[in-house]
């Protein structure tokens, strides 16, 4: 009997757990959290929605993409030329951002996924590349090296969002959306898709998934999220510039999204949370973070490929073992690295 | 002579310097189990790509209920109504039984981007159906009670049983079955060979390639057998066994 | 003598191998048969250390050398040739004989080397023609000649072949039977599994049958080569 | 013409350079199937080391071999204590373990030697050569001549030694390579040793063109990459022949199209022959060997 109620009780703490947890985030700035934190969980938000995209690819499609920060920063700069040299409305200004992405994803989607493993890496690192690179080049439109400054407050309408909490509730409303649907996507056919994809290619084309298709959504509803998010930023910071939104960033993007464990939605939230805290709790150590946050990422991924979510997953499951005397996973019989197929 | 349900003609492949399928005919005629068998190398898995679409043959044709289906990719091989098994197993190993057989109902599901994001009605009852229908092709193997397993984490034989019921789930005509029974003992071999009666009874027209004689002989209406890519012998069972090509075949000729 | 003792080996969390045991004597030729998936190629990596048991023992001449790794398992004088031949096909023929002595119980010096490719190249003597060709633009035949010879390189006193007529003409496949043989003459112990499995029984000592990483049949190779059960369960039925 | 030649010979010392990191990237994923994101960073470790040890005022001729063994031993201790652990891992995995490593190293050059980049004087004078009107600094030579002697002595290794032909064997085929009694962990080992050492060597003769600092290795780790997937990936000679294009494109676009764009045509050109040639120049033609 108990052990039936807990059972009911983990489920629904499993599906409305994430939401409690951004309830509990949501009230934060009601009692009392600094402005400097509100700023701080403001930028994860933003940086989370780029995030839910990469893991849409790599962790669902099983396709690594390390060129996200390439369609950032179509986001931002279209948001920002806009709104900056041209007086467009912010709203207009993103919802153009986010035409103009599907657009490229699209083409970029094409040409590069044919590609497979290492291939579609640089492949898609090129991208990132040539964006940073054209940014610089590019003077007359992006300012260059140095940016462009100067870009407004989001506004809708008549109402301004100046920042502080009316952002930050926007933005963590954005995040909430977006894992909203995103998590109803990855539950249907077509998530299930993206999943067969990832475990093997072949035998989802032979259940009739078109790959090709599949594929290529999955890049393309990434790339829109890594422009959402690139306009926020550009919004959030009043300022854009090249190596904002450069190679580097997409990297740390990914970094972000495997240290939380790519394959859940709110694996890679930690991850954003945890590497856009780090550098402020350990500011006294600064010379050492570089080395900080490549140990972290190292002893993550090669102890717990699932990254934090694994290892949280893991210790749960041991916690709920000792607790109850009874072995009970999530999923059932055992946990996902156990996984390897026969060859014989 | 009624029409085939499938048909191949002349059909070939060379990998390299190596003709793995040499201008094969086979037919497949609708509600029988045929088995496709020959020694180890003989070209079987490779006609069974060359069907489904994994890769393209060199020549020849394919026709599926009339239609000639040559060179179709693998989704649209499925879409017109095959669904196959492999030989070693391509299962999503990350995903639970019951998902997996899910992925198998891709082929009749309808619900796209905008129903998915927002998981309106139609989501819910296709989501109904779909779990309902994967349940049932998981109890048509007997997997019932692995649902909620990975499938990673199952034995051989339910792997086995288990790529069967994500096949069925695309509601086939025609499914073909890539050594089902290598790996099983002689119990789990003589449960398969009742579910494939039961699969056929159905309605699902089965080609098999399996090495387990003693299952094809009970098992099939009609033989092919495959040796060095090339077709040597094609019949019902009893006359396969007493071809003298084929024992030769299998048994290797005498080497003293 | 190698012994396998109840041997288990699993891939992940599938069991292929259940508590097999074997031995094969000096001198002999062992042949073992079983259908495809029945766990003989998981059984010769297991033995050769490709593959890392989860329980039992193999023991070669008296000393226990499970799960040591496959270099080192071929310094012991125990060689594997694997199925599908696996030879570095971007490699000249000549190159893969040289890699090949590295398997030897010393360290050879050139001048001893040399000798073995001489050696065998007079046993092979299409090999010789094409030393210089690289060993991916071989035919089948030749390709199944050179694995062994280079198997042969580390001068093992014990060969398992895995599947050697796979894929061959069968005029081919004669010719490797009747190497295999020649092979024992000299003294060398010999592991056959095949899927050709009367031609394989015909030249072997004894025989085991594997069913499912079960031992399920040993004994004398002319007695299982008459036994009406194997055929049953090669051919089906007992019509043959 | 002058230009050209001017042109070319920027190119081709750019490109050895290219053509260094990226037979050391070629020898690693051959060998371990791994894409070391890190390569960059031991080009860095050598340039940094070596200022160091000459501000110790060591001679070159004790200074270099110096920080070979450093950087070869930096390679070992990276194979052992992040590759190995991981081994079993996914592509994905592997690579992102790669960047963790070259995170670190960065964190560990911005601590020992700081943010400000550094220089040193050229190996042989400064005063450069004139060939009618083309100018050629003496570091040229350096770099040109270790590029040959490099390629010379790895065409030596992998075509006249039996270690050598066992490493391209470890390449081709493990489960063979360890059937014929090679040690694949070994192999392995020695080809992360000798990629940092190529590396290393590569960044001590760049130093006096070019500014180092702590972070400036991932950009040409980069190009090496790319340099190896326009050479072929499946090829130990991939690198070389992909890092002197790459370099000479780059030189020629910057010449006669625009500098500013020079590495926009590099990424535009590795994206196009991506798609028209996934498996490189070498692909298929010349294969390891």
């Amino acid at each position: 009997m108990i052990v039936q109620l807990w059972a009911k009780f983990r489920n629904s703490l499993a599906s409305w757990g994430i939401w409690l947890v951004f309830g509990l985030i949501l009230v934060l700035p009601l009692v009392g959290l600094s402005e400097h934190y509100i700023s701080l969980l403001t930028l994860s938000a933003v940086l989370a929605l780029a995030v839910l995209g990469i893991d849409l690819l790599m962790g669902y499609t099983g396709l690594l993409s390390l060129g996200q920060a390439g369609f950032m920063a179509i986001g931002a700069y279209t948001s920002a030329i806009l709104t900056v040299r041209y007086g467009v409305g912010a709203i207009p200004a993103l919802i153009a951002a986010q035409a103009i992405t599907l657009v490229t994803a699209v083409f970029i989607g094409k040409a590069v996924l044919r590609l497979k493993g290492y291939h579609l890496a640089i492949a898609t690192l090129a991208f990132s590349v040539i964006m940073e690179q054209l940014l610089v080049n590019l003077r007359n439109l992006t300012g260059g090296p140095s940016g462009l400054a100067g870009v407004p407050s989001l506004s809708v309408g008549q109402i301004s969002v100046t920042g502080g909490q009316s952002l930050f509730y926007l933005c963590m409303f954005a995040v909430m959306v977006a894992i909203f649907l995103l998590k109803n996507l990855t539950n249907c056919r077509v998530g299930r898709a993206w999943q067969a994809i990832a475990g093997d290619e072949l035998a989802a084309a032979t259940l009739s998934i078109n790959t090709d298709n599949f594929k290529l959504l999955a890049f393309v509803i990434s790339a829109c999220l890594a422009a959402f998010s690139g306009s926020l930023y550009a919004h959030y910071m009043h300022f854009i510039a090249p190596e904002m939104v450069g190679m580097q960033a997409s990297l740390n993007l990914v970094v972000m999204t495997a240290l939380g464990g790519a394959g859940t939605l709110w694996g890679p939230l930690l991850g954003v949370v945890l590497l856009t805290f780090l550098p402020d709790f350990i500011a006294y150590l600064q010379n050492f973070q570089l080395i900080i946050n490549g140990l972290v990422l190292l002893i993550s991924i090669v102890f717990f490929p699932g990254g934090l979510a694994g290892l949280l997953t893991y210790l749960y499951n041991m916690i709920v073992e000792r607790l109850f005397g009874r072995k009970e996973y999530l999923n059932g019989g055992g946990t996902k690295n156990e996984a390897s197929s026969p060859v014989n | 002579m009624k029409q085939a349900l499938l048909s191949i003609n002349d059909v070939s492949k060379k990998f390299g310097g190596l003709q793995a399928v040499d201008e094969v005919s086979l037919q497949v005629q609708k509600g029988q189990i045929k088995a496709l068998v020959g020694p180890n190398g003989a070209g079987k898995t490779t006609l069974f790509n060359l069907i489904t679409g994994a890769h393209l043959s060199d020549q020849g044709t394919i026709a599926f209920s009339g239609k000639d289906i040559t060179g179709s990719p693998p989704h649209k091989v499925n879409e017109y109504g095959m669904a196959r098994t492999f030989q070693i197993l391509r299962l999503f190993n990350k995903l639970t039984a019951l998902e997996n057989v899910k992925v198998g109902c891709h082929r009749w599901t309808k619900v796209g981007l905008v129903h998915g994001c927002l998981r309106t009605s139609v989501v819910r009852r296709e989501e109904k159906i779909i779990t309902e229908k994967s349940m049932e092709c998981l109890e048509r193997v007997g997997l019932a009670d692995s649902a909620h397993k990975l499938a990673g984490n199952l034995p051989l034989g339910k792997r086995k049983l288990l790529e069967v019921a994500r096949a069925l789930a695309s509601d086939p005509e025609l499914l073909l079955l890539d050594e089902p029974a290598a790996g099983l003992n002689d119990k789990e071999t003589d449960e398969l060979l009742h579910r494939i009666w039961a699969i056929r009874d159905s309605g699902v027209t089965v080609l098999i390639i399996e090495h387990n004689m003693n299952l094809v002989m009970r098992l099939s209406d009609e033989v092919a057998v495959l040796n060095y890519g090339r077709k040597i012998a094609d019949g019902k069972p009893a006359e396969i066994q007493n071809n003298p090509e084929v024992i030769s075949a299998y048994l290797g000729t005498g080497v003293s | 003598m190698l012994a396998v003792e109840g041997l288990t080996a699993a891939y992940g969390s599938i069991t292929v191998l259940r508590d097999a045991s074997l031995f094969i004597e000096p001198g002999q030729i062992v042949t073992l048969i079983g259908a495809n998936g029945a766990g003989k190629t998981t059984l010769m990596r297991s033995i050769a250390g490709l593959h890392k048991p989860t329980a039992g023992r193999v023991r070669f001449n008296g000393e226990d050398i499970t799960g040591l790794r496959a270099h080192k398992v071929i310094r012991k004088g125990l060689c594997l040739i694997p199925e599908g031949r696996q030879l570095f096909s971007n490699l000249s023929v000549m190159d893969n004989l040289l890699l090949g002595s590295l398997g030897n119980t010393k360290k050879q010096k050139k001048t001893a080397v040399e000798a073995r490719v001489e050696e065998l190249m007079t046993v092979f003597p299409r090999l010789k023609e094409r030393a210089h060709q690289l060993a991916g633009t071989l035919s089948g035949g030749e390709q199944q000649m050179l694995a062994i010879a280079r198997g042969l390189m580390a001068n093992p006193r014990y060969v398992m072949l895995d599947e050697p007529s796979l894929g061959l003409a069968p005029i081919i496949v004669e010719e490797v039977f009747s190497l295999i043989q020649k092979l024992n003459k000299t003294g060398v112990s010999i592991f056959l599994v095949e899927q050709n499995a009367f031609a394989a029984l015909r030249i072997s000592h004894r025989g085991y049958v594997l069913e499912n990483g079960r031992v399920v049949r040993e004994g004398i190779a002319a007695d299982l080569l008459n036994d009406e059960e194997i055929r049953y369960h090669y051919l089906g039925g007992k019509a043959v | 013409m002058d230009i050209f030649w001017q042109i070319i010979i920027s190119g081709i010392t750019s490109g050895s350079i290219y053509a260094l990191v990226g037979l050391g990237l070629g020898l690693i994923y051959n060998v371990s199937k791994v894409i070391n994101l890190a390569q960059g960073e031991f080009l860095t470790f050598g340039a940094l080391l070596l200022v160091s040890m000459i501000s110790f005022k060591l001679p070159l001729i004790i200074a270099i071999p110096i920080v070979l063994v450093i950087a070869a031993l930096l390679g070992l201790a990276f194979e052992r204590l992040a590759i190995r652990p991981a081994w079993q891992s996914s592509t994905t995995v592997l690579l992102i373990t790669t960047l963790a490593v070259s995170i670190i190293l960065k964190g560990i050059a911005m601590l020992i030697w700081g943010k400000d980049p550094l220089s040193l004087p050229s190996f042989s004078g400064e005063v450069p050569l004139k060939l009618g009107e083309v100018v050629i600094a003496t570091q040229t030579f350096w770099v040109i001549g270790v590029l040959l002697i490099v390629a010379g002595l790895s065409w030596f290794f992998f075509n006249r030694t039996l270690a050598g032909k066992a490493i391209l064997a470890v390449a081709e085929n493990r489960d063979a390579s360890a059937l014929v009694g090679i040690n694949n962990r070994l192999a392995v080992q020695v080809s992360f040793a000798l990629s940092a050492l190529v590396g290393a060597l590569a960044g001590a003769v760049v130093t006096p063109i070019t500014f180092v600092s702590y972070d400036g290795g991932t950009m040409i780790g980069l190009k090496g990459f790319i340099a190896l997937t326009l050479g072929g990936m499946e090829s130990i000679w991939g690198g070389i022949v992909g890092g002197l294009i790459l370099g000479l494109i780059e030189a020629l676009g910057a010449g006669y199209i625009s500098a500013q764009f020079k590495d926009l045509l590099a990424f535009i050109l590795l994206i196009m022959l991506l798609y028209l040639r996934p498996a490189g120049i070498l692909g298929g033609a010349l294969k390891k060997g």
